[in-house]
């Protein structure tokens, strides 16, 4: 089974050479930590940067210069400022290769919902709804189930959608997923867990070739 | 030269009425007009229509209206990190609509360039969708969003001159752009004023047109909301 | 009776402190001579610059700083330049708050039309039609007859429109006129001209209040 | 870093071919792809559809391929100044779609933005609107206009660096920056190139992600059309 970290590293897999990579909070922002050093590859951030670096230095962060996250950041070279309209110019005219995002729920059919539970404190959808519906490569990160125990992967999503028939990939604790017309086919499975402890903790419909690897690590 | 200059956030502010519909630059805490906010809290107008990314935090940006219930209504794409707003939404006192960010942005550009209406995929088979124009180009179903109606946008510039041209810094620019001259009166505030000539005119990122009032701003706090470092 | 320099003289007194002014090829382009000094302006074209200056002097002209005309330019204190995105948001966000433009024929009614001949060589439309159909105040100046000495000022146009109901005011070598509801109401004669004149002269219809100064000169 | 630095314009224009869809910078002279057309004219590509704001002059830009009758279509909102332009089409040799300069400018942009159509009131009422979609909005008419697709966009920028980050000078800006990103491949050259990290990431105008290939071009002439003074 994998940890946060693991999934993240097994998500940067996915990352190719001259990606723009748009991560999302959370488990994807890991992400950049594990990419191959031997690529180039530029992370773009929503709120007006591309060419992000890492945390900056203590004493030396700028309240001007952050991230969707609303973190400090740098920049390295080659980096660029730009306005939200032209942030998500980029977005929606899909000059971003690779959307890297949670998700509360993904259905077989590539739905996703990750912005509002009904009846709880909706903090809104942020530049998610912009993503899903732009993107061509669409890679989720999250656990398999939810603190209930209950399976993330449904046969259709129970809460409200974030965008429909968008996602390509999922990356969970267990396995690596591709959403295809028959639903979930079972790509790897996570180190030391069977197909059938990823069975049962799969609700939509999923696809299980003969062999399933053990993704590598 | 059309000078645009006035003293300071009151002179800025003049004709600002209870009721009316503002779009507020930043995101989070960053790139905000943090003059023309603390002035519209002194002026304490109410029944606000705030178009802002976001509602600030308990104690900082829109926060300070939030407390003092001067916001009727919000429209932004994510509102999170809010007690306060979280009170007053779940208590029925506060409208919100939530909009996806890049709408957001576009709608405001929408204004700003006389395009009422636009195409977007963003938020095409959600929530954002009902009771939306929906349509299909290219084999690909898009969302018709219309452009914003706003009775003053206040932006927060780094530098600008006289003519009321804007220069921003880093991501503090996001929403900033393309409010300018997205409602009635634009009023932009700036950490530095300067006198026309003194901003080479290829590095201007907002041309004076689209803004009808500046001042220079005092005491910038310039909050940072995440502090995140990395040890040497 | 006025000539062109009389026509630009004419409508500079339409332009008014802290007016952006956008002004088209022509006689229009004459009209910055003659803007009083004490006020505000800042002129705008269209291919991507606002505060034109005078032409430059001998020897100083910049093949990258021009007017939509392709003319060498210079610019004032507090100019900027930017791309045509930008420079038509200005155009059709009605920021631009007057434009001045020379037309073949304008209708009673407001619509102009100045862009094609049918059967000739069509030059294009170049911005006129995003300036005519966005502009709050827009200003034609032309001669009240065509070479042939027929009235330009129509009941309706015979050739392509360029836009419509648009026209609020027209300068032309005979008179001052605005177009009203009623058709074009006459507000100012040239020097030495009569009324009959302006009458034999127009063909749309013509509204001539009991008193018709001539126009200040 | 994703480095986008080709050789020179035949590297640059690798993969063009015959009828295709091209976007060109440039207001008139100013501003024009110059390396790019000459090896469009080297190249010999045939039956191309130019969008351009203009045509250029019988022996300079456009002008170029039009003598070598290497254009099938231009779409264009001017293109006087050309007796070859104008001899091709009356001829119908040349095909010519004549489109307001802002709507032309505004479908670039939203092919780049990923916008699949827009609301203009330009040329409502005109030949420009007949067969389009015309629709009320807040008591205006509007005609309904989409966004270009294209193959290849050519731009010229002053400086650029390998991240494909360009800057533009004076009025040679105009359509260059809407264009980027607005085709499948966007090549611009500039007149010098520097390394990633030479180009203050504030005053960057468009950022690298909307150019694909880029390279230092040669010989750049830069003519000018209507060489207009005042004496001293």
């Amino acid at each position: 089974m994998l940890d946060k970290q693991g999934i993240a590293k097994r998500i940067a897999r996915e990352v190719k050479d001259g990606f723009y990579v748009n991560l999302g909070i959370g488990i994807p922002t890991l992400v950049a930590n594990y990419v191959r050093e031997d690529i180039e590859v530029e992370f773009q951030s929503e709120n007006g940067v591309l060419g992000m670096g890492p945390f900056p230095f203590e004493g030396e962060e700028d309240p001007d210069i952050i991230n969707a996250g609303k973190q400090t950041i740098t920049t390295l070279p080659g980096a660029s400022f730009f306005d939200s309209a032209t942030s998500f110019a980029m977005i929606r005219g899909q000059h971003v290769d690779l959307t890297i995002l949670g998700a509360m729920e993904v259905s077989d059919n590539g739905d996703i919902a990750n912005w509002k539970i009904p009846g709880k404190m909706v903090k809104g959808m942020g530049g998610a709804m912009d993503l899903v519906a732009s993107a061509d490569n669409i890679i989720v990160a999250m656990m398999h189930t939810n603190k209930a125990g209950e399976s993330k992967l449904l046969e259709s999503c129970t809460l409200p959608l974030t965008g429909v028939q968008c996602v390509r990939k999922i990356v969970t604790n267990l396995a690596v997923l591709e959403v295809t017309e028959k639903g979930f086919l079972l790509l790897e499975r996570a180190p030391g867990v069977s197909v059938e402890e990823i069975r049962s903790a799969t609700k939509g419909r999923l696809v299980v070739p003969e062999e399933v690897p053990e993704m590598p690590v | 030269m059309i000078r645009k200059t006035v003293a300071n956030a009151q002179e800025a502010l003049e004709g600002i009425e209870d009721d009316m519909t503002l779009m507020l630059g930043g995101f989070g805490l960053c790139g905000i007009p943090e003059n023309a906010i603390a002035e519209l809290v002194r002026r304490n107008v109410t029944g606000l229509t705030c178009i802002s990314n976001n509602a600030g935090v308990d104690d900082f940006g829109l926060g300070l209206l939030l407390q003092k219930r001067q916001i009727r209504k919000m429209i932004s794409s994510y509102v999170g990190e809010n007690d306060e707003f979280e009170r007053q939404m779940l208590s029925g006192e506060l409208e919100v609509e939530l909009t996806p960010q890049g709408t957001l942005a576009e709608k405001c550009r929408a204004a700003q360039a006389g395009i009422p209406a636009f195409f977007t995929p963003a938020g095409f088979g959600t929530e954002v969708a009902e009771g939306k124009e929906t349509r299909e180009f290219e084999g690909k179903m898009y969302v018709m969003e219309k452009a914003y109606q706003a009775d003053f946008a206040f932006v927060k510039a780094w530098k600008g001159d006289e003519a009321g041209n804007l220069i921003f810094r880093g991501t503090a620019r996001n929403f900033n752009p393309c409010m300018c001259g997205a409602a009635q009166i634009t009023v932009a505030e700036v950490e530095e004023l300067v006198p026309a000539g003194a901003l080479p005119p290829n590095e201007i990122h907002v041309p004076g047109i689209f803004v009808r009032r500046i001042f220079q701003g005092v005491n910038y706090e310039k909050r940072i909301e995440q502090r995140t470092v990395r040890s040497k």
